[in-house]
Parts: structure tokens; sequence; C-alpha cells
């Protein structure tokens, strides 16, 4: 299978306002140099805490944010957004809130022809049609189709949110924390929605989330990001069961689950670094119990650490 | 602190620059020219060439602007025609006077209109919201230049309380119970529409901010209502007031035109106004450059005063 | 509504107590500080531009610099003549170009420099001659008065000779205009271009202080050598605002106001106040373009002064304080004044019937006026009600409003292409200087006149021409009275009004009059 | 329709209307009514005083008649103001919108222009407009227009920054849309409501303005009206014949004052928050209007909830967010509430204190007792005295709960000072003390920051300091973590176990977390449509749950450690607590619904150590 999506040396800088006299300074690497693929079909899940770049790395890849190094190619192309047509029928997005990524002034309808008119150059009847399949494959009532956002909950506006992104019938689509701000009981409802449409569509995901358990439930490979760089990349199953990186070992620690008595997993006060002034060298050593000195110099590279999965760590558990 | 204010100082420099050449222009685009000013009734086109040689107006626009900033940088301002004495005395004498009528006004104005705010949000839909509510809307209904105009015909003419206009008694006054009496009617005419604005802005900021997570964890605390009114609230609502108050100042130094005009308050606004009238360009011209610097300046004091409140602007 | 209703006073008084009554009201200060006898507050129309005489053109200024200043002759009081001021007498040549003054002795500037032959020769060398170190202190505008002068020369300390280019009949009026008062030399040597703000004259007052934009002082000056001024100080107080002079007035805050505005007139006429009046040498008028439009026919022109209900507008709107203007000659120039004349009568149908024979029913009028100025009287009301009844009997006229100063440089460089009438009032100082300026062919506006209108009749160019190298007052009465007649039927103008000049002053000012010259002479005024 | 009952419900707004429609209305009916030419000028007739034969509002300075010059005067003034605003309005939202949407260069040299516009003396530049154009009240309208489109552009640009972050800007431009159409479709419909309260509140503002020019003869030209110029002629004579000034001066008065007042009207109508009443000032503690009797004291715990009722009065529905419930903790016990959102878990925890913001909240039944005192019916002081004192919170989002502009450490210490009389030095040392009990590293110098410059954890940490100010005996924890990340959150909860069992507090903790719930709690009660369904020790519950909203809702959590995999989801959506079934709120998503479960209150079965409400449970309780 070739790569729907295929990352290189990716990274993000975004400049601090100027000195006084408009000085440059270093700026905050909000994405350090990354790289990875997503297969066709695949959904790889992207996990980390807030402020690890995720956000970051997704709206690169939409094109909503312009990458300050590095590549991306989809299914073998350079990204260009230059015609926003094509580009949008390749990829599309779907967005954490899902009730203000709908404009609130506008029907349903409206929302759901924009893609179908700016993308496809549909007329009206065909239009009409195709949102019909559209509702129907995410379990959406034609009603729905003139009333406006505020109107719905969640869940409902979470499913629109996905019908508008079906509607561009992209190959690939990103989501960005898709389910968190919906309740427990509706979040498997979408995520279980997402799945079947990924199966009946040949789509490919690009999964962002900070759950844990949500991204081991749907992905099928995961990517662990600590401050802005990738420290683990593996197979759904094998990497919170078999964590080779420290932080996700302490990732997997500190996930509640029923049962497990509640131990504080690291008591060391420090959280993320200060990303205006970063450390040197693996960005998790002063928070791992198996930092040495060579973690606090130098930057450890991802390698492979088992049957396909590789860990950026000087000394992998 | 001290980097933030210089660097907002400097940049306010482009604004100042662009300032100028603005006024520079409209100056330029205004048809009639100072020569017909100074030569009054007996001014012939011949004499009013003659006179614009001399004074220079007939340089290429560019070459008058830049001779002309390049003097007022040397703190030159040229001098007034249509009062024969250097612009810069004249400004900073009328400048003078301004200032103590629209720094009067802004006073009264803030205080009032804060304090007016906070007791309407503190009892809303109360007695004392309904009222201050109905009295400040009939504050920024009423022209200014009409409030001045009746209060002179009731307190001056009428009742021969306070002194009808000017800023100090001509004879034997001086003094500051003089100027105080001087000063009432104009100060309270001009701060009236502020108050109003100042007044309805702070009741909504307060309501707002009342609403606030915070304000609910200060009472959890067991915070009594006042200090949460008074304390927490209002001192978050301030981050929001603070910047009304800013464009207030500019309002009232704007509006301090008319009062000056109604009152005969000696000020910066009346010049500029005859100065416009009369052409005397280099008088417009540094005046309007003194009063922006003056608000550019107060912008300032505002940015700083936020950012002494507000530990959250970068500074 | 019902408000409305209530007498004034008893509005305010209620309104007040109702002020007082929710606590807004103001303690009442202590009475208002009286100012003390022996001082005399006159409310002015304006700041005055400069105290120069030689620079300045407004009556509002001269009012201050008369009172500082002496010229080598000055008006006789009541009167358009000219009597001995700074020189005791003086001769003229026979054939009128050369003026010999015999100054007075003894007298001093302020500054305590002497005033001799050599101090006449500065001031006028100074506003004419370019060359002189201290012509760089004007401008001078209205040096013109003088442009006739060929050189002044010291004959002897307290002589001076003027040598004219040709003779100039307005030549000794114009030397008792302001522009002739005398400057101490020194002074403006010491203080250049700011002399204006420092001035030094030999008047019965002297300068004490300026505080811009709040009064300007003068005050007795004890070695004055003529009679005393009857006042310690007087304090010129600019008040632009009628209205805030008028509550001044009204409130205490000044003894005396010029240019009361009629509407306010009624307030003054009883007790606590008196109203001096006093005709004076001033004519208010419509310019008419008779160059283009519907005035180049002379039977539209005079339609429109028909037209004009110049009684009304005298009456009612300037509340009596002006007279039904005749001719271009206003009737204060008592001998050269053609006492015949008949005003053009108030007739709508005359107008009507000149309109339809000329044609020019339905003209439409483009009407330059003027938001104030000099002598402008109430120029907005004086319009609009011009306007209404033009447009009685059939024109169809626009207004167009300007501020002076843009309004003089709309309508000096000629109404050609921009309007058809335009307001305008003089005052001067002899009968020549208006129809010269602004009657003659040779003065419009291209060639540097005051013929804003274009009117041209060689009849009248050539009178004229003659009454101002004519030495004898009757003849040149003579010959103005035939202009008078000739300029009245070919109406370049509308004849509108001559303006009696007031003032008012409280009960507390004696021996005030007023001067046909527009002049303000406080020396003698007493206060108590 | 709903727009408009809304406008008229507020008094004010209504008589703005009134006052504004039968001035428009008289305007509108100038060209039937028998008024006089107002341009016709009588001198003879001039100064008359109102009520004058033929001329009802007297006469002015020529003898015009006042009524008709007023009433074309104010056609003139509203047409100016509207046109005028509608000018300035348009083109400063323009501007403005541009400059939001584009940010960064775009954004800053406009705004500068904009700043430049704004430090210029306003009438100073009116009147250079002015005499640019030459007088005449078009171009004093242009002078009005033209001063005032900073204010629009500032205003709509503040608005523009906001929306242009909006998410679903990104999805349009994801869906193919250039510039100009997402500022038209996306944008301006998002704003327009804005630029028209603006509107109409600044059309009050120019017909001033505009008066202002005309007053100083800028504006119309003789022998027109307008209410400025009016104004302006009829100010020399102002001492003798002030009916002139006074009349046109009332009108512009009734004018502004009407149009703002209807402006004000407009805005808050259109305000979906003051709708919602959300932007009517809460209460210091929540109104509380019982209609049941009080509950005897049944003795049970420290703090005991008894069938307490809160409801949400918004206009005419009525929300029914809390519904008879009943809890109770004690002395070193952690009890667990649990529920998605709306269940009603939070809003019951906010009632104990009186902190449910009110309005629109309501306490409308039950009682919180305290040591068997009824807080609810305790004097407000009483009450007060014992917020912090005895009962303390921990809230869920630490930002938006500690004061932005205090120091934390004041905000600590004030905590401790609003109870107990300690110096400023004292409370100072013991908010460092407690700094270090929550394991903040370097509490001196923490103690100086501000909110903002703290991680989500120390925040949080902050907020369970100063809940642990006057050692309180119950505390009352809202979601503290559900903002933070795993790792933080592993760490907090460790903390509070710790704490409560060396303080031996009462913890009522309420989450959404089974996970959660089964590291810290003791007994859990399980919410849901503002009743609890179920309640038990928290090992039965998790072992067995009796109800099957319970059982499923734990079947939904995906657990870790399971690997890709399938998801047991709940159709249907949480109910609607203004618009309950009757019966179990559960019944419409419940497999095992029957008939019965959807009439009649169901109740909750059981003692305190174990109960269910529900007819059809998934297990037997004893």
């Amino acid at each position: 299978m070739s790569a729907a999506l295929k990352v290189t040396d990716l990274a993000k800088t975004f400049p601090i306002s100027g000195g006084l006299l408009g000085r440059q300074k270093a700026g905050v690497r909000a994405v350090r140099p990354m790289s990875f693929e997503v297969a066709q079909g695949e959904t790889l899940g992207i996990v980390g805490e807030s402020g690890c770049g995720k956000s970051t790395l997704a709206r690169m890849l939409v094109g909503l944010l312009d990458p300050t190094e590095g590549r991306i190619e989809i299914e073998g192309k350079a990204l260009d957004n230059a015609d926003a047509a094509a580009f949008g029928r390749l990829i599309q997005y779907i967005f954490q809130d899902p009730v203000s990524s709908l404009n609130p002034r506008k029907t349903i309808r409206q929302i759901m022809e924009a893609p179908l008119k700016r993308l496809y150059g549909m007329k009206r009847a065909e239009r009409d049609t195709r949102i019909a399949e559209i509702f129907d494959s995410v379990n959406l009532r034609e009603e729905f189709l003139d009333r406006y956002p505020h109107e719905f909950s969640g869940g409902q506006a979470q499913r629109i949110g996905i019908a508008r992104a079906l509607a561009a019938s992209p190959r690939i689509i990103i989501l960005d924390e898709p389910v968190s701000a919906l309740d427990v009981s509706v979040q498997a409802q979408v995520l279980n929605l997402m799945r079947d449409l990924k199966a009946a569509f040949g789509l490919t995901y690009l999964f962002i989330s900070h759950d844990l358990a949500v991204v081991e439930a749907v992905s099928d490979r995961i990517v662990v990001l600590y401050f802005g760089a990738v420290v683990e990349i593996g197979r759904a199953q094998e990497v919170f069961a078999n964590p080779r990186h420290p932080y996700t070992k302490l990732l997997a620690d500190s996930a509640p689950v029923v049962g497990r008595p509640l131990t504080a997993p690291e008591q060391t006060s420090s959280e993320l670094p200060d990303p205006l002034n970063p450390p040197p060298g693996c960005a998790f050593a002063t928070r791992c119990p198996r930092a040495t000195d060579i973690c606090r110099q130098s930057d450890p590279q991802l390698e492979q650490v088992g049957d396909d999965q590789y860990a950026a760590c000087f000394h992998p558990l | 602190m001290g980097s933030y204010i210089l660097k907002r100082l400097i940049s306010a420099v482009p604004v100042l620059i662009g300032i100028t050449v603005i006024v520079f222009l409209i100056m330029a685009m205004i048809p009639g020219d100072p020569a017909t000013a100074i030569l009054g009734s007996y001014a012939t086109p011949d004499n009013v060439a003659k006179l614009n040689r001399d004074l220079g107006l007939d340089k290429p626009l560019v070459a008058r602007y830049f001779i002309w900033l390049g003097n007022m940088l040397t703190g030159d301002f040229g001098r007034s025609f249509s009062l024969n004495r250097p612009v810069l005395d004249e400004i900073l004498e009328r400048f003078n006077a301004t200032l103590i009528l629209a720094g009067t006004s802004f006073v009264i104005c803030s205080v009032l209109g804060v304090l007016a705010g906070v007791v309407s949000a503190a009892r809303q839909y109360g007695l004392a919201d309904k009222a201050i509510t109905f009295v400040v809307l009939i504050g920024i209904s009423i022209p200014s230049f009409f409030l001045g105009m009746m209060m002179i015909l009731l307190f001056a003419v009428n009742l021969k309380w306070l002194p009808v206009s000017g800023m100090y008694a001509i004879y034997g006054g001086g003094d500051l119970p003089d100027l105080l009496s001087h000063l009432i009617m104009p100060a309270a005419a001009l701060s009236v529409v502020a108050t109003g604005v100042i007044a309805r802005l702070a009741r909504s900021a307060m309501l707002e901010v009342l609403r606030q997570d915070y304000i609910r964890t200060a009472r959890a605390k067991g915070v009594g209502e006042g200090r949460v009114v008074y304390g927490h609230a209002l001192r978050a609502a301030m981050v929001s007031i603070i910047p009304v108050l800013g464009i207030q100042a500019g309002f009232v130094l704007s509006g301090s035109v008319f009062i000056e005009i109604v009152f005969q308050w000696p000020g910066v606004g009346r010049m500029l106004v005859d100065a416009i009238l009369k052409r005397d360009i280099l008088l417009v011209q540094g005046g309007v450059v003194f009063v922006a610097a003056c608000y550019v300046f107060f912008n300032i004091c505002v940015d700083v005063a936020q950012s002494l409140l507000d530990p959250r602007i970068k500074t | 509504m019902t408000l409305l209703t209530l007498a004034r006073r008893s509005l305010f008084a209620a309104a007040a107590s109702a002020a007082l009554a929710t606590g807004m009201g103001l303690a009442p200060t202590a009475s208002l500080a009286q100012t003390p006898p022996g001082v005399l507050i006159v409310g002015q129309i304006a700041e005055p531009k400069s105290l120069d005489p030689a620079a300045v053109t407004a009556v509002n200024d001269f009012r201050i610099l008369v009172n500082i200043y002496e010229g080598l002759v000055q008006y006789a009081p009541g009167t358009l003549e000219v009597e001995p001021g700074l020189a005791e007498s003086w001769e003229v040549s026979d054939d009128g170009t050369e003026y010999t003054f015999k100054l007075r002795e003894g007298v001093m500037f302020h500054d305590g420099t002497p005033f001799n032959a050599d101090a006449v020769k500065f001031n006028f060398d100074r506003m004419l001659n370019e060359d002189h170190p201290f012509h760089n202190t004007g401008p001078f505008p209205l040096a013109f008065f003088f442009s006739s002068v060929a050189s002044t020369e010291v004959v002897d300390d307290l002589t001076v000779k003027f040598t004219l280019n040709e003779p100039y009949a307005p030549f000794l009026s114009n030397l008792a205009y302001p522009t002739g008062l005398i400057v101490s030399p020194a002074a403006v040597e010491a203080n250049g271009a700011d002399f204006g703000r420092n001035p030094v004259g030999t008047g019965p007052f002297k300068f004490a202080e300026w505080r811009s934009n709040e009064a300007v002082v003068i005050e007795k000056n004890p070695d004055y050598y003529g009679e005393a001024a009857g006042t310690d100080a007087v304090v010129f107080r600019p008040i632009t605002d009628a209205n805030t002079r008028v509550a001044e007035m009204l409130s205490g805050g000044i003894d005396m106001m010029v240019e009361v505005p009629p509407t306010a007139l009624s307030e003054f006429r009883g007790e606590g106040y008196s109203v001096v009046e006093q005709a004076g040498p001033h004519v208010w008028f419509l310019i008419l373009n008779a160059k283009e439009g519907p005035f180049a026919d002379k039977l539209v022109r005079q339609a429109a002064n028909y037209a004009i209900n110049k009684e009304a507008i005298v009456n009612d709107v300037l509340e009596g304080t002006a007279e039904v203007a005749a001719g271009p000659t206003p009737p204060a120039f008592a001998w050269a004044y053609d006492e015949s004349l008949e005003p053009y009568p108030y007739d709508p149908e005359k107008a009507k019937e000149l309109l339809a024979e000329a044609g020019a029913e339905g003209a439409e009028l483009t009407f330059y006026v003027t938001e104030g100025g000099s002598g402008m009287l109430d120029p907005i009301p004086m319009g609009t009600a011009i306007q209404a009844n033009l447009n009685a009997v059939g024109f169809d006229v626009k207004i167009e409003t300007y501020e002076w100063n843009t309004f003089l440089g709309e309508v000096n460089p000629g109404l050609e292409g921009k309007a058809d009438m335009a307001e305008m009032a003089w005052m001067t100082n002899d009968p020549d200087t208006l129809p010269y300026l602004a009657l003659r062919t040779d003065a419009w506006p291209d060639q540097g006149g005051f013929n804003s209108g274009y009117y041209s009749n060689p009849e009248v160019d050539e009178l004229l021409e003659k009454a101002r190298v004519a030495t004898s007052q009757d003849e040149r009465a003579t010959l103005y009275k035939e202009m008078q007649a000739i300029v009245q039927d070919d109406a370049p103008w509308v004849f509108v009004a001559n303006w009696k000049q007031n003032a008012v002053t409280t009960d507390r000012v004696e021996n005030f009059t007023l001067e046909p010259s527009f002049l303000l002479d406080l020396s003698g005024v007493v206060k108590n | 329709m709903r727009f408009l009952s809304l406008l008229f419900r507020n008094r004010l707004a209504a008589m703005g209307a009134v006052v504004l429609s039968l001035i428009v209305l008289l305007v509108l009916l100038i060209p039937v009514l028998p008024l006089q030419d107002p341009d016709v000028t009588n001198t003879a007739d001039r100064f008359l005083p109102p009520l004058s034969e033929g001329h009802l509002l007297g006469t002015d300075h020529l003898g015009r008649d006042l009524l008709a010059r007023l009433l074309y005067g104010t056609r003139l003034s509203l047409a100016v103001g509207l046109f005028a605003a509608l000018i300035a309005g348009t083109i400063g939202s323009a501007v403005g919108i541009v400059a939001g949407y584009f940010g960064g260069r775009i954004d800053n040299v406009i705004m500068r222009g904009i700043d430049m516009l704004m430090a210029f003396p306003y009438i100073l530049l009116a009147l250079a407009i002015v005499a640019a154009l030459g007088p005449g009240l078009l171009n004093a309208l242009i002078a009005v227009a033209a001063v005032n489109i900073p204010f629009f552009a500032r205003n709509i640009r503040g608005i523009t920054v906001g929306l242009a972050g909006r998410e679903f800007i990104d999805a349009a431009r994801l869906s193919g849309m250039g510039h100009g159409r997402i500022i038209l479709t996306e944008l301006l419909p998002n704003v327009l409501s804005t630029i028209v309260i603006a509107m109409s509140t600044t059309v009050g503002w120019m017909i001033l303005e505009t008066a202002g020019l005309s007053f100083l003869g800028l504006g119309s030209q003789p022998p027109q009206a307008d209410l400025g110029s009016m104004l302006g002629e009829a100010r020399s004579s102002m001492i003798t014949n002030p009916h002139t000034s006074i009349v046109p001066g009332i009108m512009i008065f009734l004018i502004v004052m009407s149009i703002n007042l209807l402006g004000d009207g407009v805005r808050d109508a259109l305000d979906p928050r003051l709708r919602s009443g959300a932007l009517a000032r809460p209460q210091a503690r929540t109104m509380v209007r019982r209609k049941a009797p009080l509950p005897a004291d049944d003795g049970k715990g420290l703090l005991n909830i008894q069938r307490l009722e809160t409801q949400f009065h918004v206009g005419k529905r009525v929300y029914r967010a809390v519904n008879d419930v009943s809890l109770h903790v004690n002395a070193g016990e952690c009890l667990g509430v649990i529920g998605e959102s709306g269940s009603g878990k939070s809003v019951t925890a906010l009632s104990v204190m009186g902190l449910v913001a009110s309005p629109p909240g309501v306490i409308t039944g039950g009682a919180v007792r305290y040591e068997g005192e009824d807080l609810l019916a305790a004097p407000y002081e009483s009450l007060r005295k014992k917020r912090g004192e005895k009962v303390a919170y921990i809230f869920q989002d630490p930002l938006s709960t500690l004061h932005p502009l205090y120091r934390v450490g004041d905000q600590l210490a004030e905590a401790i000072q609003v109870h107990h009389r300690v110096s400023d030095a004292e409370a100072r040392a013991k908010a460092i003390e407690l700094f270090r009990s929550v394991r903040i590293p370097n509490p001196e110098s923490r103690i100086r920051n501000y909110p903002h410059e703290m991680s989500g954890g120390m925040r949080q940490r902050v907020g369970i300091a100063m809940a642990l100010a006057n050692d309180p005996d119950v505390i009352i924890a809202d979601e503290p973590t559900t903002a933070l990340d795993v790792t933080v959150q592993a760490q907090i909860l460790s903390l509070l176990d710790d704490l409560r069992r060396e303080r031996g507090l009462a913890i009522v903790f309420i989450t959404h977390d089974f996970g959660v719930v089964a590291q810290l709690c003791d007994r859990v009660a399980v919410m849901y449509g503002g009743r609890i369904v179920e309640q038990g020790t928290t090992t039965d519950i998790l072992d067995r749950p009796a109800h099957p909203y319970t059982k499923r809702l734990m079947a939904c959590v995906p657990e870790l450690g399971g690997g890709k995999r399938e998801l047991a989801a709940i159709p249907g959506l949480p109910p609607i607590v203004s618009d309950l079934p009757p019966g179990c709120a559960f019944a419409p998503r419940c497999h095992k619904a029957t008939p019965a479960c959807r009439e009649g209150e169901i109740a909750l079965d059981g003692g305190d150590a174990r109960a269910v409400r529900c007819i059809h449970p998934e297990e037997e309780i004893a």
C-alpha cells in the first residue's frame, strides 16, 4: 500500500513579536521536525497532552498553517493548496468543537452545500440528492437541513461536521479531538459512526486526541507526542500495553483505570518545559526517572525498538 | 515596564508622523489662504499673491512639509500670523487652559461615571439602577452646547450665581476659588455626555464581570458582598473600563471645542477652530500635532495603566 | 409644552428651584466681584490681531489702538472732519502734492523717547519703503492708503514734509485713520516683529498687559501732555460670541460692549443700562454680478432693488440699528451725500414687472452670504430675509454661506463663474474710498480693485478720477453727488442699509459717546 | 415577533419606540399637515411666543413659523443622522472586517491609520472636511460620517478578530471558499447584528454631531432648517427669546433620547445572553423559594442534602436541573457524584452554599443541612461565614475560577482573612505553608505569581490550597481534574486522597469519569436528568451496576489496554431538563424500557447503602 500521507521533517516555529527594534527572537517551536507516514485506509492515532503540538500539526496538514520546514506529501504529491477546490477534495478536517465549527448564521443546508458547490460545482438537484445520501450515511434526518446550528446538541452537531467533511468526498480526514467535547454516552456513538464511514468510503484517518483509551480504541497505529516531538510510534495494542518510552509509560500509568489503586505515578513537580526556553537534549529528561547525562545533552532520535515500534529514547524500557 | 513604555513611545512616532501628513494635506487642500485672512477686506489677488510669496507658501507642497517638519523638530512651530506671535507660545498658553477644563471634566466623568455604573450594576433593576440609567440617558441625549447655553441663562444671567464666561475674573480674581467658579459650568457641561457613556459601559462591564467564575470563587471563599463588588468585580471591570476612559478623554478633548466657544474659555479647541477659519496654517498644524500628541500620550498612559492593572498583558 | 407658556423668568426660577431640590443645585458663590470704579471693562468682539496700527485692518483692533496712539491729525469729535493731533498745523501746496506738518512740541512716547519728525518719517518709511530695515515687521495691508506718498522728509526736528506723486484729496483723512497712528521707533527697534504685542504710542493710555484670549489692559498715561484720561485703566475683553457678550453684560462682567446684537437690544432698554447710537460712514449692500447672468441686465438689477423690503430689514431684523441706504455713499459724509436721493421703494409689483420686461422670471441666483465679518451686521438673517423677498417676486435664490475669510477669498477675486450676488459692507473714512475701489472699471478684480461685480460706467469712472485730484471740497461734493445719481440708477448693487453703530454701557459709565468714525475714544470716559 | 415582544418587555425601550414613532409619524405626515411654508419670512411677526394665533410654537427671528421649521428640520436631521450612520457603518465595518480577517500586516497598517484618525480631534477633522468641501448639509453629513468611521472600524475589527479564529472559518476555507466569499457569506452575517446595533445606537450621536456642525454654521444653508442650524440661529436671541432655542433643543433631546432608548432595547433584545437571563447580576446567594414543606432533619452525615430541588427560570421556561436529590457525606468520607453534562451534578454541588447563579437559578425545595442547621434558611451573614470556613469548593477550570488580576498568594490570604483576623504577614506565612502542603515547589516565590503564569496543574493546586485555607470540614470538588492532562490529573487525585486521609475531610467529588470515582470515592451517586438514579458503595456500583444507565455508561467508556475495538454505544441523547419525559428519564434510550417506565414517578428503591431508581434493575439489591 502506498502512503496516503507522508510527512518529512515537518516543523513549525511561531515567531514571537520582536523586541524593541523588531529584533526577531528565536520563536516558539510548536512542532519539532517530525516524520511519519499514514498508509491508505489506515487510522493513525496521535496522542499527547496539552501543548504537545497536536493541533499545530493537524492545521499544517490541512493547509491552514504553513510549515516552517519540512514537507507534506499527499498520495505522493507535495501539499499544494493553491487550488482550494482540488485540495479540498483530497483532505478534510473535523473540528474539536462541533458547535463552533458551524457558522451560527447559516442553515445546515447552506453549510452542507458549500463544499458541494465550491469543490464540485454541483447543480441544485444534484446537491440535494448528494446531501440526502450523506445525511443518510451519518444517521441524520433531512428535516434538520433547514435548522440552525444552535438547535443541535453536541453529538448532532459533530455528525453534521462529519457530514460536511464527507460532502467533499476526501481521501483523507484529519480528526482533531473529534469527541472530546461530547458526553461519554454520545462519544461512543460518534466513534462507531466514524469507523463505519471509514469502511464504507475507504477513508484514511489521522485521529488526534488526548484521551489514550479513545485513541487506542480507534487507531491502527499510534504516534505519541511530547513537547512538539514524536517520542514513540507503534501498533495500537502495543504502545500502551508495552510502552518503550518512559513518557508513554507515564501516560499509560496515569490513566485512571477502574480497579487500579490510586498512586501518583510521579511526584516531581515539573510539568512541560518552558517553550520559550527549551532545555537542551530530551525534553522529558527532567521528569524521567531513567534520565542520564546524555539525555540532557543531545536529542534522542526515533529508533526501531521492536516489531513496528519506534521510540526516541536513549534508554528505552 | 520601562522598556514597555519606551516601546509604546516609539510605536507612537509613526502615528504622529502620519498625523502631521494628514493635517498638512488637509490644510493644503482647504480653499482660501492665510494671505486673504491677513489682508482682510483689502485682499486683492495681487496683494494675496505677493503676501503668499512672502510667507513662503508658493514653494512646492513637499518642500513646505519638510521645512515645517524640520523646524518643528527643532522646537520651532513657526509664527501664527493671525495672532502675530510664535505658535508654540500660543499653544502652550491655550493648552494650559484646555487641560484645566478637559482635565477637570475628565476627572468628573471618570469618577462619577464609574461610580454610577458600579452602583447601577450592584443594584441591578433596583430603584438606584433605574434612576441612574434614566439620568444617564438624559445626559447623553443633550447637546453639550445647548446645555451650556441653558446653564449660562439660568445660573449666570438669571441667578447670577456664577460668572458667564472666561477663565478668571478680569479684575480682582486669579485665585483658585475664582478659577473654580469659572470652571463649574463649562466642566459640568463638558462632562455630562462622557459621564453617561462611561456609566453605561461601567454598568455592563460590571454585570459581565459579576457573572464570571472567579466571582463565584470569591463568594465560595466567604468574601462579603461589598468586597466582591467593589474589590474583585470592580478591579476586573476596570480592565475594560480603562480603554473607554481613554477614548472618552479624546472625546472630552474634542468636545471642549463647543464648550470653549460657548463659555469663551481660552482653550486650544477654540483656538483651533478660529485658526482653521482664518486659515492660520501653522497654528492649525502645530495645534493639531500638539493635541494629537496629547491624545497619543494619553493612550500610552491608558496602555500603561492597563498593563499595571492586568498582569496578563505582555509588557 | 405647557412649560413654554410660562413666563420666561418664572420658568427659570422654577427650573432653578427644581435643580436645587434635586440636589444638583450649586451653592451660590459669593456675589460676583464688582469691578472697582476707575476700571472700565469693555467687551470686544474679538481678540486683537496685533496692536501695531500699521499692521491691522479691523475696527475691533482700532478701538484699542486709538487710545494708545495718536496720529498727526485726528477726526474732530462727532464728525469726520480732520483736526490737529500730534501735528499742530499743516500746509498744503497749491498743486496739492506737498503737505508740511508742524509737530507738537514736548510730546514723549510711553517709553520715554521723544516724538519728533524723525519718528514720523520712521513710521511712514517702515510702511512704504521696502528697503526700510523694519519693513519686515509687517505686512502692512493698508499701506496703500498712503501709496501716493513719494517721500517723507524731515525738515527740522518738529517739521515734516510729505511729497505726493499726484494730488490726492483723501490724504489728510487717511492720516487720521488708525493706519496713520504714530508708533515709537525705539520700541519697534527693540521688539521687532513682537512690537504688535508690546505697543508704545503717545496717547492718553499706555499699554499695560496683554493676556492672550483674556484681556488687553491699558492704563492711564500719567505723563500725557493733554487732558488726563478719566479712568485708571481700561480692560478690553475679547468675547467673540455675541450671545456670551450679552450675557456678560447682563451679569455685570463687563461695563460696556460694542456691536450689540440687534435681538438683544431690548434687554438693555430698561434701567441700569444706556444704549448709545451713532451713525457712521457705513454701507451694507449686495454686489450684483453685472458681467454675466440675470444681473447683466440693468432692469433685473433694479428689480432686485425694488423687491427687497429694506424697511423690514432695518426695522425688524436689525431692530432699528440701521437706516435704509439710498445709494453708494453713506449720509455720514454729509458734505458729499446727495440728500435728494430717495431709496428704491419696496415695490414687489414693480419688481415683477421689470423682471417680466427683462424676461428673467424664475432666474436662478447663487447668493454668497457670510457668517459674520467687519460691518456685516447680521448677515445670515439679513441674507435669509433678502432671499425670501427675492423668491417672492420670482427669483430662485440659493444661498451659500462662508466664514468671513473664506468669503472674502471667494468674493474679492470677482463673482464671475461662481455667484450672482454677494453681501458686502464697507466702513470708510472718505467718500472717495468705496466708490473708487469698488465701482470703477479700473477697479475690476483682475486689476487689483474690489469691483467684484464688474460694474462699468465710463461716466462714473471719470467723475471719480476727477473728484480724487480736486482740491476743493465743494467741487468734490458736486462730483460725488453726480456719481451717486448715476450709480443708483445703474443699480450695480442693491443698496440695503447704513448702520448706526451702537454700544451699551452700564449706568456706572459716564461721558461716553460713539464717534462717526467707528473709533472708540475712551479718554474722557469716567466710571463710577 | 419574538424579537418585538422581547423589545417591548423593556418599558424604557417601549417608551423610546413610542416617542420616536410619534416623531417619525409627524415628520412623514408633513405633506398632509396644514403647515405653513417654513421659509416664508414675516419680519413684523418675529419672535411670537408659543401658542400665538396661527403659530402654535411661535415664530423665529424672521417671523417664520417655528412648528413648520421644527418638523421640516426634524425630518432633515433624522435623515442626515440615518445616512451618516449608514455611511460610517458601511465603510467603517468594511474596513474593520478586512483588517480583522486578514490580520497581520494589513491589520497593522489599517489600524495605525485608524489610530491617526482617532488622534485627530474629531470636531476639527469634521471642520476641516467641511472647510475643504465647502459648507452644506451634504458635506456636513460626509464629515460626520468620516469622523465616525474609526469607531465602527475598531468595533467591528475586534469582533471579526474573534470570529476569524473560529473553526467555522477554517471549515469554510476547506470547503473551497476564497477570501472574498468567506468575508461576505461567513463573517458578514455574524457581524451584521453588531453593525446594526452599533448603527442604531450611533444615529442619535450622529444627529448630535451634525447639529454641532450646523450650530457652528457649517451645516445646512439658509433658509433650509435642520435642528442644529435652528439652534445656532436662535442662539443670538437666546436671552431675549429663549423659546426659539428651547423648541429645537427639546426636539433634539427627544429624538436622541428615544433613539438611545430604542437602541439599547434593540441591543438587549438581540443579545442572546440577555434572553437567557445570563446578563442579570447574580445575587450574593441563590434565591430560595421552597414550595414543599421543609424536610425534617434525619440526622444523617455532616453535610446532608435533603430532597433538594433547584430550577432555572428563564422567561417562561423552567429547567428542572435538580430534582428531589438527597445526599449526605460523613467526616473522612468521599462521596462521588457521577453524571453526564446536564445531569444536575454541578448544580447540586453549587446549591449547597447558595452559589447557583440567581437569577436565573432558584432553589424550590428541600434542605441543605450542615451539622443539622438548614443553610438554605440561614441568614446571609451566617451562610457567608460558613463559606470557605466550614464548606469549601474546588472548581473545574482553575484559570477562570481564580481572579486573573490578583496574585495567587493574595487570593489565598484573602480566603484566610475574611474569616480570621490575622495580619498580612501571618496570612502570607499561612499561604506559603498551604502551598507547601499541596506540594507546590518554591512556595515563597510562587505566591507572587498571577494565575496565568502558572500551569493548569499548579493552578489547580492553588485552588485546592485555597479550599484548605481555613481547614474546612467539607470540600466540594466540582470536576477538579477535568481540564487537566492525565499525568497531572493523577497527581492531583493522589494529593486529594492524601489530604482527605490526613485531615479527615468529607469530600463530595463531582465527575463524569468512572475511573476517577473508582480510585478515590467510598460511595457513589449516579445522576441522570437531574435525579439520582443509583447510589451505593463504589465497589458495589462498579462491580454490579443495578441501573441500566449505569451499566451501559460504564460499558461505553473505553478502557486503556484493549487495543482497537468496537465500542458499546448508548443510542439517543441525554434529556433536556426543561422537557423531561414522565417516568424514567432514561426510558427513551433504554433497551429494557416497558410502558410502565414511561408513566408516573419511579421511586429510588433501597436504603442508604444501595438504592436504584428502576423498575427493571440489572441487579436485585438487597
